[in-house]
């Protein structure tokens, strides 16, 4: 085992900005590098709480006379619901109130905008509490409020349900074949016409003539891939307070990803106005995409509606894996051609996605991300959304691009290894860059992929030699969207020339910390002298989902605006003051100077003193729907060992690069560099849901959903390459997600090195990685043997 | 959970005539690091817990050259691996117990929880199988020792009658040349549930095996003595041949099932991988002694 | 409802009595009646190590331990950490290192951490990773995490900021 | 006149054109004018006279924010492509 004792680190700048940012003073000073905050690795402003224990996550609120809740779940997969009796539970001393479904208005069926997504009312109030017939193991049947949690579990055990089981469809191949249960009556696609189905919607990405580009081919691969569904494994289970009040309003304390969201989809479940409900943003134990949407919240209301007292409701690991919202497992056929000297010339891939119990998987995004790093003249993508009796999926960090990228990866090694290029040139040689034509077809605007390939070619790890018996070295690359949507943000100067920068966007990693920064920056201050509150949603304007890697851009964005919104109602005062026109008066490092001679500098905290007899507060305020989001890439290296008597992966060494455009606080971008590598390699090795013939869940808990240990894991070395995103004031792309989708293909592709075997099954565990190691050793044999 | 009662005896006798009394109501709490997660889940349904960590008897490691090791049966693994003597006798079992779970848990747990609780894969069971433990319980109707390979009945289920608790693990003095290993395959690193577990003990007669044990883990619905391997290695020279050939049989021992946790095809292979290495480690140590 | 049974123990150096029911386990004494919420629930199987505290001089899972056990124990949790308003070196080394995303994990691996180096000053790397190995973090990937805890050690043992720690 | 795109799988309802030009300052102009071209597409585009929640609709490779009041600009280049959502 490698004994290096940490990560190593390194940015690199391109500083040059394209002619979109001039006129914007900050983008100046971006395009300088000579900022004083963004760039330094302040100690984040929450940073105390966080390890003292002070910080309040959802869980640890209470409140007076508040009643512990408890979901009672499905023990089937695939069943209608006949009955619920639910008397003896009720006549449990310490037992308030129990709900159903009954207890829900009936939802729209129906396509509505929800944040990032679109939502359909029948659909999420049927996932949180069934109607009529159970879907997947742990779907949500009802829920019971008691004075403890020991005793509303217990209560559940008393709940009496009938159930008349039906065939459980368990993977799209299934759920598509001719004949198959249908999980959903009213299901429809445009292509059956009114033929019930399992297929919500068929997607297609068109470019070329796929036939001919394939006759261009020299050398062509076909395989067949596929990849169970994983958990975005946060470690705090989900949990909700709710507190009704008799006037009609009320209130919910979570851990959410958007408070915002949490609002209009409980609104819609409850049938309550979203005015009446207030959601207040606990601290959050993690989310990458698993608690964007709602499960306990609109019950924790619905249940405090009816005992008339605060409920808090939170999850055991096992219903956090049962019934939350785990990623898609797939089943992609992909077949891609080059030429000769290495040119990508045809692909033609057929993608299939279990969306869980209701419609909604990321293949769409798989198909928009399968190919596109590169430039591929001609290709045929169809994706296929499939209904499956496994939980609905939510969404998980580059959602449905980690599936994709670990079948065209894995094939673009295997054609570089046929044209004798090493994979890195080839992918330089294939790569997008600005103007590049993007898989649905705008071109890119400007993108640091080739760079991120270029600093892994450049960087100490793929330089080295790997020696050693069983070992080998696999490299892969990533590409996301990123997500822009709409942020607000206040900046409130103090009277002591201090600032607070209110948002809301749950602070999930030191997002705190950099909206901080951003603020610092404008005004010319220090990082301390800005203290960042997220509010509630009462308390800010619209902020959607801290998700899609949108924080740094999109509310940073509105906190850049809103803290020069304050810059220039500053200059306007001091202005004001000196009896200057404001185009007189500049702020400049935390000072207010006249252009010319005559007054004397004065600093903020000089000026904020006096804003009660100079017109009053100072409040800057911005809120957007971003435009100008900048895609990302990343490109990783890994080292394995392969023990080939047992399958059993170890990891060596990782090296990742990702384009950040500008990383504000360099820290917590190699921290999502890092996490997001970490749990690619769950993935790739051992992270996956695993059913029995009749649909059940077997692994339940975190002994057997195997994520990665510090003993899993080498050193992450991360690499912040800064190609500045055109569409931002200070350059920023998102950098939370992509970093997770190389590594099971670089992985993939280390194990051919080491063992000489393709693996296109995730998870590539000790038995499935032995499995084809014995093989591909008896079929060499046999060769050898017809030889 | 469910109510439960909770009761910390202090001797021996007040531990027994309590479980006498709850009968199959009752269950002994050492670690609690399986029971307390089985009567949360529902697994196990006990409203009398009674801990045993009190006992002077069940905590305590003493060691004899003439009589061998006595190993309470809530001694934890931490005090296990702490305990110099344990090293340098029983690096095997030593090994076992140092492999179960995190520290938090090693802590807690202990080798006599590990054989109740009655797992197939559990660590140190393999382990105590090639080391011969004897179990020593005692019960309303007096005494008796249990092999360790006899314990387990099933999975999840032992010997133990109602009202008998397990007191002590006894193990013989090492013999001169002779030792023991212990392996485990697991998919992770750490923190996870073997899939595989192969303990050996061999004691050799110059660079031949004079007597030898192979305990498999994770195999079948109990943890298992592989005998036809054992003896197989008996009389052999220390080779190539003799580890394949008990490598081999201990995979035809092997009669696993497909879990989520493995195939029995992938257990079966790894039995005989996992027992050829633990017999190679444990004839190295062997040789040193 | 169960009776309910008077456990005295001393908590961050306090002596304290709670009642709790035999059938909670310490991490909810900790969380529900003494109100010390900075012990986590993330899995209640002992997998994740969220709810680490030291009892009696070790590390264990208070999920997995009865309230009714802590009787006559001394316990440390990450509440008691920080000494008079002082940031214990793990503490300040975890903020200058960013070892910490979204926080849930941070009080269980400070309090492993913190049984490591009060056992072995002058840890390697390996040994750092072995006896965190009981905490799982999601966010970070463990690298600013192990970084982290070999800095405050470094610092512990009087070696000033620890050449691991500079970048 | 702006160039649409046409998604794949709808250019059943333009004869099989890709690209199709089409006059219009905002979306909703340039909607109106494929509808009375092309009255079976813009139903799977549209619903409500607003975009549908499941799609998106990039101007000049920049997503609208406006939805149907997003500008067009003569000479842009308009792509109806699937809405996603991020982790």
């Amino acid at each position: 085992m490698r004994r290096r004792q940490s990560g190593d680190t390194l940015v690199l700048i391109e500083a040059q900005l394209t002619a979109s940012q001039r006129g914007l003073t900050m983008a100046e000073t971006a395009a300088s590098g000579n900022f004083k905050v963004i760039g330094t690795r302040p100690v984040r402003p929450d940073g105390v709480d966080k390890v003292t224990g002070r910080a309040k996550f959802g869980a640890d609120y209470s409140f007076p006379g508040m009643l512990h809740g408890k979901v009672l779940r499905s023990p089937h997969a695939h069943a209608l619901i006949k009955l619920i009796k639910i008397d003896k539970a009720l006549a449990l001393p310490g037992v308030k109130a129990i709900v159903t479904s009954a207890d829900l208005p009936e939802a729209e069926n129906k396509s509505e905008q929800a944040g990032e997504m679109a939502v359909n009312p029948r659909h999420l109030s049927a996932n949180i509490l069934a109607r009529g017939k159970v879907l997947y193991d742990g779907h949500a049947i009802a829920a019971v409020a008691a004075t403890s949690p020991h005793i509303a579990e217990e209560a559940l055990r008393l709940i009496e349900v009938d159930y008349e089981i039906l065939p459980p469809v368990m993977t799209v191949d299934a759920a598509m074949a001719p004949g198959a249960p249908i999980l959903i009556a009213d299901l429809r696609n445009k292509e059956e016409g009114d033929k019930p189905t399992n297929v919500a919607t068929h997607y297609q990405f068109k470019r070329g003539d796929v036939e001919a580009g394939f006759k261009s081919a020299d050398f062509i691969v076909e395989r067949e891939f596929n990849t169970a569904m994983v958990h975005q494994g946060y470690i705090e289970p989900h949990n909700a307070v709710g507190i009704y009040n008799a006037d009609g309003n009320a209130t919910i304390y979570c851990s959410t990803q958007g408070i915002f969201d949490v609002r209009l989809l409980s609104s819609q479940v409850l049938g309550v106005e979203v005015g009446k409900i207030r959601v207040v943003p606990a601290e959050i134990g993690g989310g990458f995409g698993g608690k964007t949407t709602v499960y306990l919240e609109p019950l924790s209301v619905l249940l405090s509606k009816k005992t008339g007292a605060p409920v808090k409701l939170t999850m055991s690991r096992a219903e956090v894996l049962r019934a939350t919202g785990p990623t898609s497992g797939s089943k992609i056929k992909i077949k891609m051609g080059a030429t000769r000297d290495g040119r990508l010339v045809a692909a033609q891939i057929w993608m299939a996605y279990e969306a869980g119990a209701y419609p909604g998987s990321p293949v769409g995004a798989g198909a928009m991300t399968i190919v596109a790093p590169y430039t591929v003249e001609n290709f045929l993508i169809d994706g296929y959304d499939v209904v499956v009796n496994r939980p609905k999926t939510a969404a998980y960090r580059a959602p449905g691009a980690t599936n994709a990228a670990f079948a065209s990866e894995t094939v673009i090694d295997e054609l570089a290894e046929k044209c004798g290029i090493d994979p890195l040139d080839f992918r330089i040689k294939n790569g997008v860059q600005e103007g590049s034509p993007q898989v649905v077809g705008p071109p890119y605007k400007r993108i640091g992929y080739l760079q991120t390939v270029e600093a892994i070619k450049n960087s100490p790890h793929y330089k080295s030699k790997l020696t050693g018996a069983n070992r080998g070295r696999g490299v892969a690359s990533g590409f996301w969207f990123n997500a822009g949507m709409q942020s607000s943000a206040i900046v409130n100067i103090h009277p002591d020339g201090t600032a607070s920068v209110v948002t809301g966007s749950p602070d999930i990693g030191g997002s705190r910390a950099s909206m901080a920064m951003i603020a610092a920056e404008v005004l010319g201050i220090p990082m301390t002298d800005v203290r960042p509150v997220v509010a509630d949603t009462d308390s800010i304007g619209h902020t959607d989902v801290t998700a899609g890697s949108r924080v740094t851009f999109a509310t940073g964005m509105a906190v850049y605006e809103a803290a020069r919104d304050a810059a220039r109602q500053l200059v306007e005062r001091a202005a004001k003051a000196w009896e200057k026109k404001p185009e007189e008066v500049e702020l400049r490092d935390g000072m207010l100077h006249t252009k010319g001679n005559g007054v004397p500098p004065v600093s903020i905290k000089q000026l904020a003193p006096r804003f009660p007899r100079t017109g009053g507060p100072i409040v800057g305020r911005a809120s957007l729907n971003a435009r100008g989001v900048g895609p990302a890439f990343a490109c990783a290296c890994v080292d394995v060992e392969v023990d080939p008597e047992t399958g059993k992966v170890q990891i060596l060494r990782a090296t990742v690069a990702q384009d950040a455009g500008k990383a504000i606080h360099p820290s917590y971008v190699e921290g999502q560099m890092q996490g997001g590598t970490a749990q690619g390699i769950g993935w790739a090795l051992n992270e996956e849901y695993f059913y029995d013939a009749k649909g059940i869940l077997r692994n339940t808990g975190l002994l057997d959903y195997r994520m990665p240990t510090c003993l899993d894991l080498p050193a992450i070395d991360a690499i912040i390459v800064e190609v500045p995103n055109p569409g931002h004031p200070l350059g920023v792309r998102g950098v939370g997600e992509v970093s997770i989708v190389p590594p099971p293909a670089a992985i993939a592709n280390a194990i051919y090195r080491a063992t000489g075997v393709r693996m296109t099954e995730t998870p590539m565990s000790p038995p499935k990685l032995l499995k084809a190691i014995l093989r591909h050793r008896s079929s060499a044999a046999n060769a050898k043997a017809a030889g | 959970m469910h109510e439960i009662h909770y009761e910390a005896p202090t001797t021996l006798e007040q531990a027994v005539a309590i479980l006498k009394q709850r009968g199959e109501q009752a269950r002994p709490l050492s670690g609690g690091t399986d029971l307390i997660i089985q009567l949360r889940s529902g697994a196990r349904r006990n409203p009398y817990l009674i801990d045993i960590k009190y006992i002077k008897e069940l905590r305590t490691i003493s060691f004899d050259p003439k009589d061998g090791l006595r190993l309470g049966a809530a001694v934890t693994c931490a005090e296990i691996d702490e305990n110099p003597l344990m090293h340098r006798h029983y690096p095997g079992l030593t090994e076992a117990a140092r492999l179960i779970g995190s520290v938090q848990i090693q802590n807690r747990a202990s080798v006599g929880g590990n054989l109740c609780n009655g797992s197939p894969a559990a660590d140190t069971t393999p382990a105590l199988i090639a080391l011969g433990a004897r179990a020593r319980i005692v019960g309303p109707g007096g005494e008796r020792e249990v092999p360790a390979e006899k314990f387990a009945i099933a999975p999840g289920r032992t010997v133990l009658q109602p009202g008998e608790l397990l007191v002590e693990l006894l193990i013989a003095p090492p013999p001169p040349h002779s030792s023991d290993a212990y392996l485990r395959l697991i998919p992770r690193n750490e923190m996870d549930i073997a899939v595989v577990g192969a303990g050996v003990a061999l004691t050799l007669d110059g660079d031949r095996i004079k007597a030898a044990r192979i305990g498999l883990g994770a195999v079948g619905p109990t943890a298992i003595l592989a005998e036809t391997a054992s003896q197989a290695l008996v009389g052999k020279k220390l080779d190539d041949a003799a580890f394949d050939a008990a490598a081999r049989l201990a995979s035809e021992a092997a009669s696993p099932i497909d879990d989520m946790r493995g195939t029995a095809e992938y257990r079966r292979h790894v039995a005989g991988v996992l027992a050829r290495r633990a017999i190679s480690i444990a004839a190295e140590r062997a040789r040193k002694n | 409802m169960s009776k309910k049974t008077l456990v005295e123990a001393t908590i961050n150096g306090e002596a304290t009595e709670f009642l709790c029911e035999p059938r909670q386990s310490l991490l909810e004494c900790l969380r529900d009646v003494l109100e010390l919420t900075g012990s986590k629930e993330g899995c209640l199987t002992g997998d994740c190590g969220a709810c680490t505290i030291i009892v009696d001089g070790r590390v264990v899972d208070s999920c997995l331990m009865l309230g009714v056990e802590a009787n006559g124990k001394t316990i440390s949790t990450i509440e008691g950490m920080a000494i008079a308003g002082q940031l214990h070196p793990l503490q300040r080394k975890f903020l200058e290192h960013a070892a910490l995303q979204c926080g849930i994990c941070t009080p269980g691996f400070l309090m492993s951490a913190k049984s490591l180096l009060d056992r072995n000053p002058n840890p390697s790397e390996a040994d750092v990773r072995y006896a965190l190995a009981g905490n799982l973090c999601r966010c970070t990937g463990y690298d600013k995490i192990v970084r982290a805890v070999l800095d405050a050690a470094a610092e512990m043992r009087g070696c000033g900021a620890g050449k691991a720690a500079t970048r | 006149m702006a160039t649409v795109v046409i998604p794949s799988l709808l250019r059943k309802f333009t004869g099989g054109a890709e690209r199709v030009a089409a006059d219009g300052a905002t979306l909703r102009e340039l909607i109106r004018t494929l509808n009375a071209r092309f009255p079976e597409l813009t139903g799977d585009l549209v619903e409500n006279n607003e975009i549908r929640p499941s799609i998106a609709v990039s101007v000049d490779g920049e997503i609208a924010t406006s939805g149907m009041l997003e500008p067009v600009r003569p000479d842009s280049e308009v792509h109806f492509i699937p809405a996603l959502g991020g982790g």
